[in-house]
């Protein structure tokens, strides 16, 4: 059957069903109330880098060899390497500040690190009341542990962490390797003057 | 209250006055409606308080009120009509400039 | 007011007489003044709430248990607000527009009875003078859009003075059928000759069928003239920014709001005054007792109409201007001098049946007639290219 | 009541004196409604309800808007109207004119006796079923006139009007 | 009789019912036929039941009943204008043939006028026409009767010229309402001079006030030594000669059947040409008033002989006819001058009777020539017909039965009505009624004729197929709407006759013995088997074979049927007397304008001139210039400063106002 203002009638019938609705099945409502719940972030969702370190604190990943810094579009990368008393270089930075009020969450920084140190987070909950200072975050606040970026994004940790452990097993392969040519080089050679 | 009638005859006659004052001294059209208007009204005064004043038994007076505001606003009606007419052709609504018959 | 002044001068009868007067004068203004501001208050979270509900969404919650003190943040935030003028406005047009809204709104209350003789004036022309008093928020409106020398307002204006003009023929005509049938323009009057019958419900005007079209006719009638959704062409957001109340800000705009909801809830009284028997019910009748339980159900029932009009806000998308000219003059006003002459059928033809009859095959050929004649207008349901 | 009379009397004239004299089209409506308003006040006090009611309905309600209306379409919507029109000719002997008949109406009414008539209080008490039944009784063919004449002049300004739309 | 007065005040009801519904249907879209058919057939059912309650109401009483209702339409000073309506016997018969033929003529116009775009407009104008009818019919009041006169009058020219766009059409609706125009100014002489002399156009009312209740005040001397009332007649029947198509006035009736067929059916045979003769009925008083059978009054001759003539004129034009409508047109006209003729015997009862069983035949047979023509897919002409009773049988039955209807063939309704009249006739004067009787014998004749035309012999439409490109198409019976309404029809046809006694009866004329009654009976029997046995020996034995076979009757008669083909050259008579005089006329008087009156003024001028010169020389120079240039100049000024006032300035006109009223109020004061 069809009448003048069916239209009408069908969608006040839609919008009564949902207002009825609504108090008696909770899945209808798509409101997540926020501070109280959350939802997961995906995995793939990103806001800021920060630092890796695998057991403490002191031993980041990071070489603070600034190939990050040299290749963030905004240049908002700040990193002073360590070195020692005699001003060797110890390959861990001394500062490493992000300035987020200008950085553009572009990823190049995780894109060009060659030690899988530095990688975007998901925390979305960074504001401050300051405009300046507040929003610069210093090398403490950036470093976070290798299992809290598993937990954020655990397939890509996962990869990360099994392309580490291959380069480390290789490394320590080759280590053997080297040392067992070595041993076996030294073993091999009979002494020059016997020969001839 | 009491009022005597001649007051609202004299306001009457003031409001009809300012009415014609309005309606003799400005060059624009649709002031000049208005101040027919004013005139209107005042006249409709009148009409008014005699029937309270005097012809308090019969609905005659309130009648006639009615007519006339009737009247009235189709005078408006037709009168503003023909002023935005008037505008398109001469593109003003100063009477003054509106004293020819041939458009 | 006079059956205050009784029941005051019984009460208190060793003072003196002019303080139980001045006091009868008051007790209304300051119910007028005090229950439907707060009604505003309630109903925009009550509003914002059911819109919520209606989007599958929670609304405001947070303010107080349930979200009931959100209205006084609102409040407290709008106060706060800068207010801002315009430098080219005409400043003193500008400041009175926004006052001028209100008082339309609040003048109607003066003629809508809550319970049995308790109307702040019992006008003999009540019914015209809520229809008349209307009106007036006409001029305040084009007074805001051209004063505030914006094309936005100013089209906002001319929108919201050319619907509520052209709105007000059939709703005053939808009101005319029901002054027939009552033969009193009284609004007391008029919800005394809605008692009676089987529960105090049966006669309510709604329940005939000329009732019935004139409740539709002056629900949307109402509607367009308070510019509530789906007539809210003169502040469309999408295309006029926010229409004549473009240029104002803080506490002149939270009047604007104000004016407007006091006018819809205006419209709402008087629909169910007119349509909907008033404070009759079951149960209310004269006395204390009855007295209140009228009051319930008189403001139960405007707590329905307005929940009609939040309901409609929530489900039908705005019209065009030309289909919401086309609307008033060619479906509207033929429908309610229809109305008119059904009514007369319904006051000569006895006996009952045979009214009942003849009005509605009456109104319904009519009805037929009308939707032939505007066949083209009725959209088709349409396949959209892009869903 | 008396103070009632004067207070609705002055707001009336200034009403009525305004909106003959701002220079802003648009102030002048405003002062014009000012002015109906007074009027109707007028008629409340002389207890003519209905006639108060239909007063603002009428001229508030649609002439009102009518002129509001063709000002919008007449003119530049700021309403300024032009330069001062003060001290000239035309004012002083349109001023002239209006001052003299003001003057010598007055003195006309008060010539006549029944100026002093005093009012008849609550025995003037319009009833609107009165004014129903003698509208369709003794006044009908009036009545009809009134509908033919507004119909006529419904159908006439939308000609008026639409006429140079269609031309072009 | 209270019963009655109750439904005199409904007898409103009768003609505002299909008002409404043409008020209704003309605000409906051209697609909506259904709606509006069916509206116009509501309306006129609706109708037919209150005019059925009222006629049978007036049933059965012993005298003549009559029940009125007046009311004010207005005042004027001390003259109030009254209008009412009537119920009485006239009244109720003729308003139930009018709603009951009418129904069914609007039932078969359904079928008839089912593919023409401007349907709803058809019968927008149908229902118009039947609300003035009625109203005509009903109404208690020359001035009311008068206004729906000219409303039908309006109604048949848009019905006539419905289908404007044919030249023809426009044509002849114009000359149906010119001509019935000049009748028209009789009429309402006649309206002017009974108001003038009796106060009041109210015809009759309870208190005996009514004008046809007082014609006794009205036999004082009139016009040309008639009395009023005569003269009054004799205007009134001028109106009702150009309604009712009587010589010379008759014109337009054979040009009006451009208009669809429904509408001759309705209008042009059995409704509105005999409003004229109803006229003449309800204002029966006026023309009888001062006469007796023996001195008959002049209003009653001039009745009796044009109507004697023009029975004897149309029929003898009917003989020598093809287009098939037209040999209708020109019966009716006949047959009118029958039920006229019968009036002006004194005959009211007889007129009235045929008036109704012609409404009831006649409006059969238009509506079967209508089915033929729809059969035969929009073919007129006689001569390209034939056969068709193989195709139509239907309709060919119901045809039959209205033709021997229209013949006087015994037992159906229009042997009774005919011998009446002649039978009433026959008592005033011997010449008119011979004249009818050959009327009656020309009748069977022509109808004959056309029967043998049209349904026998072969199919002749082939004929000239190539050339018109649809003749190929065999002509086949018409849908159930278009052959209902004639079946329904002809039973009336056949079984209407045998109330005729009643029906003298009720109209109220004394039962009287009439002499000659078989002499009269036995004539008109024989003239009309005459008729059809001659029609049968021309047209019977050998039907035309082709549609170009030249007409049987026409190498009988030669020159005489091309005269009477072209209706005794009435047409061309008028054109070129009376037109041709008013032209020649216009041109003599331009020519006297030009040359007489302007030569003469100009030789004024040209004295005038020449003393003037004479004038001037002699002492104008000298004597007067000097003064009068003076003069001359003063009025210049004023006149310079009067039109200075008229400068267009709206407000300079007000100011004046307002300055005029100072100045009366200065001087109301000063007196």
């Amino acid at each position: 059957m069809n009448y003048p203002g069916k239209g009408l009638v069908e969608g006040l019938a839609v919008t009564a069903r949902n207002f009825v609705g609504s108090y008696f099945y909770k899945d209808r409502l798509t409101t997540v109330q926020y501070p109280e719940e959350r939802i997961q972030t995906p995995e793939n969702s990103r806001t800021f880098p920060f630092l890796v370190f695998d057991e403490s604190p002191d031993k980041p990943r990071c070489t603070a060899c600034k190939i990050c810094e040299v290749e963030c579009p905004p240049k908002c990368i700040y990193i002073v390497m360590d070195r020692d008393d005699k001003g060797k270089p110890l390959q861990r930075p001394k500062a490493f500040d992000i300035d987020i009020s200008v950085c553009m969450q572009c990823q190049i920084c995780v894109e060009v690190c060659p030690f899988e140190s530095i990688k975007m987070d998901n925390d979305y909950e960074k504001s401050k009341y300051g405009r300046f200072n507040d929003l610069v975050q210093r090398l403490p606040d950036l470093l976070k542990s290798n299992d809290y970026y598993r937990q954020i994004k655990p397939v890509k940790a996962a990869e990360v962490d099994a392309k580490l452990k291959a380069e480390a097993e290789a490394k320590a392969a080759k280590k053997a390797a080297a040392v067992a040519a070595a041993a076996a080089k030294a073993a091999a050679t009979p002494p020059a003057g016997s020969a001839t | 209250m009491n009022i005597p009638l001649g007051h609202y005859l004299i306001l009457a006659a003031i409001l009809f006055a300012i009415g014609l004052a309005g309606a003799l001294t400005r060059k624009n059209a649709i002031i000049v409606l208005m101040g027919i208007e004013v005139m209107f009204n005042s006249a409709i005064l009148n009409l008014v308080a005699f029937w309270h004043y005097k012809h308090f038994a019969v609905p005659t007076a309130q009648l006639f009120a009615i007519f006339a505001i009737a009247i009235a606003a189709a005078e408006s009606a037709v009168g503003l009509a023909l002023v935005i007419a008037v505008y398109r052709h001469y593109k003003s609504v100063d009477v003054d400039e509106m004293k020819e018959l041939k458009g | 007011m006079e059956t205050i002044y009784q029941l005051l001068h019984v009460t208190f009868a060793n003072v003196p007489a002019w303080t139980v007067q001045v006091a009868a004068f008051l007790i209304p203004i300051a119910f007028i003044f005090g229950v439907y501001p707060a009604i505003f208050a309630l109903t925009t979270l009550v509003e914002r709430k059911a819109l919520g509900r209606i989007q599958n969404r929670y609304g405001p919650n947070r303010v107080g248990i349930f979200g009931v003190l959100q209205p006084l943040a609102d409040g407290l935030k709008i106060l706060l607000k800068e207010d801002i003028v315009p430098r080219v406005a005409d400043k003193f047009t500008h400041f009175l527009a926004p006052v001028l809204i209100v008082v339309p709104g609040l003048l109607v209350y003066l003629v809508v009875p809550v319970a049995p003789g308790m109307v702040a004036v019992d006008l003999k022309i009540g019914v015209l003078f809520a229809l008349a008093v209307g009106t007036m928020s006409a001029i305040a409106l084009f007074m805001a859009g051209w004063a505030s020398r914006n094309k936005f307002s100013l089209l906002g204006a001319v929108r919201a003075v050319a619907q509520v003009v052209s709105y007000e023929v059939p709703t005053v005509m939808a009101g005319v059928a029901v002054i027939m049938a009552a033969g009193t323009l009284s609004t007391l009057t008029i919800v005394q000759r809605q008692g009676g019958g089987i529960l105090n419900i049966s006669n309510w005007y709604v329940f005939r069928p000329w009732g019935l079209v004139g409740f539709v006719l002056f629900v949307i009638g109402g509607l367009a003239e308070s510019a509530r959704c789906p007539f809210d062409l003169p502040e469309a957001e999408s295309e006029l920014i926010g229409g004549y109340h473009t240029e104002y800000s803080g506490f002149k705009f939270a009047l604007f709001q104000m004016g407007e909801y006091l006018a819809g809830m205006a419209m709402a009284g008087v629909t169910v005054t007119l349509f909907l028997g008033g404070y009759m019910g079951p149960g209310s009748g004269p006395g204390l007792v009855g007295s209140l339980i009228a009051m319930l159900w008189f403001f139960s029932k405007l707590a329905g109409m307005i929940m009609l009009n939040i309901w409609i806000r929530g489900t039908w998308p705005r019209l065009r201007v030309d289909q919401l000219m086309g609307f008033a003059w060619k479906v509207l006003l033929p429908l309610a001098l229809v109305n008119i002459v059904a009514v007369g059928f319904w006051h000569f033809l006895t006996p009952r049946p045979l009214a009942w009859v003849v009005t509605t095959g009456w109104l319904v050929i009519w009805f037929l007639v009308l939707t032939k004649c505007n066949a083209s207008a009725i959209l088709e349901k349409r396949e959209y290219r892009y869903v | 009541m008396n103070i009632a009379f004067w207070i609705i009397s002055a707001v009336a004239v200034l009403g009525a004196v305004l909106a003959v004299t701002l220079r802003n089209l648009v102030h002048c409506v405003l002062a014009l409604i000012l002015f109906f308003i007074g009027i109707a006040a007028h008629y409340f006090l002389l207890r003519a309800d209905f006639l108060g009611t239909v007063q603002i309905l009428i001229y508030v309600g649609a002439v009102a808007v009518l002129i509001l209306f063709a000002i919008m379409l007449t003119h530049n919507v700021t309403g300024v109207d032009g330069p001062k029109e003060l001290l000239g000719v035309k004012w002083w002997s349109g001023a002239a004119i209006a001052a003299t008949l003001a003057i010598l109406l007055k003195k006309a009414i008060l010539s006549d006796p029944l100026a002093t008539l005093l009012p008849a209080g609550d025995k003037a008490q319009s009833s609107v079923a009165e004014i129903g039944k003698a509208l369709v009784a003794g006044w009908v063919v009036s009545l009809e006139a009134i509908a033919i004449l507004l119909t006529a002049a419904l159908i006439g300004a939308v000609v008026i009007a639409l006429e140079e739309i269609q031309k072009s | 009789m209270d019963h009655l007065h109750k439904l005199a005040r409904q007898q409103w009801l009768i003609p505002a019912i299909p008002l409404a519904a043409a008020a209704i249907q003309s605000l409906l879209p051209r697609s909506a036929k259904k709606l509006s058919a069916g509206l116009c057939l509501m309306a006129m059912g609706i109708s037919c039941l209150f005019a059925l309650r009222a006629f049978f109401a007036t049933l059965g009483h012993a005298e003549v009943v009559r029940a009125v209702w007046n009311f004010t339409w207005f005042d004027y000073g001390t003259v109030s204008f009254k209008l009412g309506f009537i119920l009485d016997p006239l009244t109720a018969a003729m308003a139930a043939m009018v709603t009951f033929v009418g129904f069914w003529i609007f039932v078969n116009a359904t079928g008839y006028m089912h593919d023409d775009e401007n349907f709803t407009r058809f019968f927008c104008f149908l229902s118009l026409f039947a609300a003035a009818m009625l109203g005509l019919v009903v109404s208690n009041n020359i001035l009311l009767l008068f206004m729906c006169w000219e409303l039908v009058g309006l109604c048949s020219y848009l019905l006539i010229g419905f289908w404007f766009h044919k030249p023809s059409a426009a044509a002849a609706c114009k000359k149906a309402f010119i001509t019935t125009r000049i009748g028209d100014v009789g009429f309402f002489l006649g309206i002017l001079m009974l108001f003038w002399k009796t106060g009041t156009l109210n015809l009759y009312t309870a208190e005996g006030t009514g004008a046809l209740q007082r014609v006794g005040e009205l036999l004082g001397p009139g016009w040309f030594g008639w009395s009023v009332a005569t003269t009054i007649a004799v205007l009134l029947f001028i109106g009702a000669m150009g309604k009712s198509a009587q010589f010379p006035l008759h014109v337009w009736l054979p040009d009006a059947m451009e208009g669809p067929t429904p509408v001759s059916a309705l209008i042009h045979a059995a409704t509105m040409v005999a409003a004229g003769v109803f006229m003449v009925g309800r204002m029966f008083p006026l023309f009888i008033a001062g006469g007796s059978l023996e001195h008959p009054t002049f209003a009653m001759d001039m009745v009796l002989y044009v109507g004697a003539f023009t029975a004897l004129f149309s029929a003898t034009i009917a003989v020598a006819q093809f287009d098939i409508k037209r040999v209708l047109a020109y019966s009716t006209c006949s047959q009118l001058g029958f039920m006229v003729m019968a009036l002006g015997a004194g005959g009211l009862v007889p007129g009235q009777f045929h008036l109704l069983t012609h409404a009831f035949f006649k409006a059969l047979l238009f509506l079967g020539s209508g089915c033929v023509i729809i059969g035969t897919h929009h073919e007129q002409d006689m001569r390209k017909m034939g056969g068709l009773r193989k195709y139509m049988p239907i309709t060919f039955v119901c045809y039959l039965i209205g033709m021997l209807a229209l013949a006087g063939v015994p037992p159906f309704a229009g042997f009774f009505s005919k011998d009446e009249v002649l039978l009433v006739t026959f008592q005033r004067s011997k010449l008119a009624w011979g004249m009818a009787t050959f009327a009656a014998f020309l009748t069977a004749f022509y109808m004959t004729r056309q029967m043998f035309m049209v349904f026998a012999g072969k199919w002749r439409g082939g004929d000239h197929g190539a050339a018109h490109g649809h003749g190929g198409h065999e002509p086949h019976e018409v849908p159930w709407n278009m052959w209902l309404p004639i079946a329904v029809l002809s039973l009336f046809a056949i079984g209407l006759g045998f109330f005729g006694g009643k029906y003298a009866h009720y109209l109220g004329a004394e039962e009287e013995e009439l002499s000659g009654k078989a002499l009269v009976m036995g004539l008109s029997v024989t003239v009309g088997t005459l008729g059809i046995l001659l029609g049968w020996f021309l047209y019977g034995r050998k039907p035309l074979a082709h549609a170009s076979d030249p007409d049987p009757l026409e190498s009988k008669l030669g020159g005489l049927f091309t005269c009477l083909n072209r209706k005794w050259y009435v047409d061309e008579f008028y054109e070129a007397t009376i037109i041709r005089a008013t032209m020649v006329g216009g041109t003599l008087f331009r020519v006297i304008d030009k040359r007489l009156v302007d030569g003469i003024l100009h030789s004024i001028v040209w004295i005038v001139r020449g003393i003037s010169q004479v004038c001037r020389w002699v002492g104008d120079e000298f004597f007067i210039n000097g003064g009068f240039d003076a003069g001359c100049q003063t009025v210049r000024g004023s006149g310079w400063l009067m039109s200075k006032l008229q400068s267009g300035r709206v407000q300079n006109y007000f100011r004046i106002l307002g300055l005029g009223t100072i100045i009366l109020l200065v001087v109301y004061f000063l007196k």
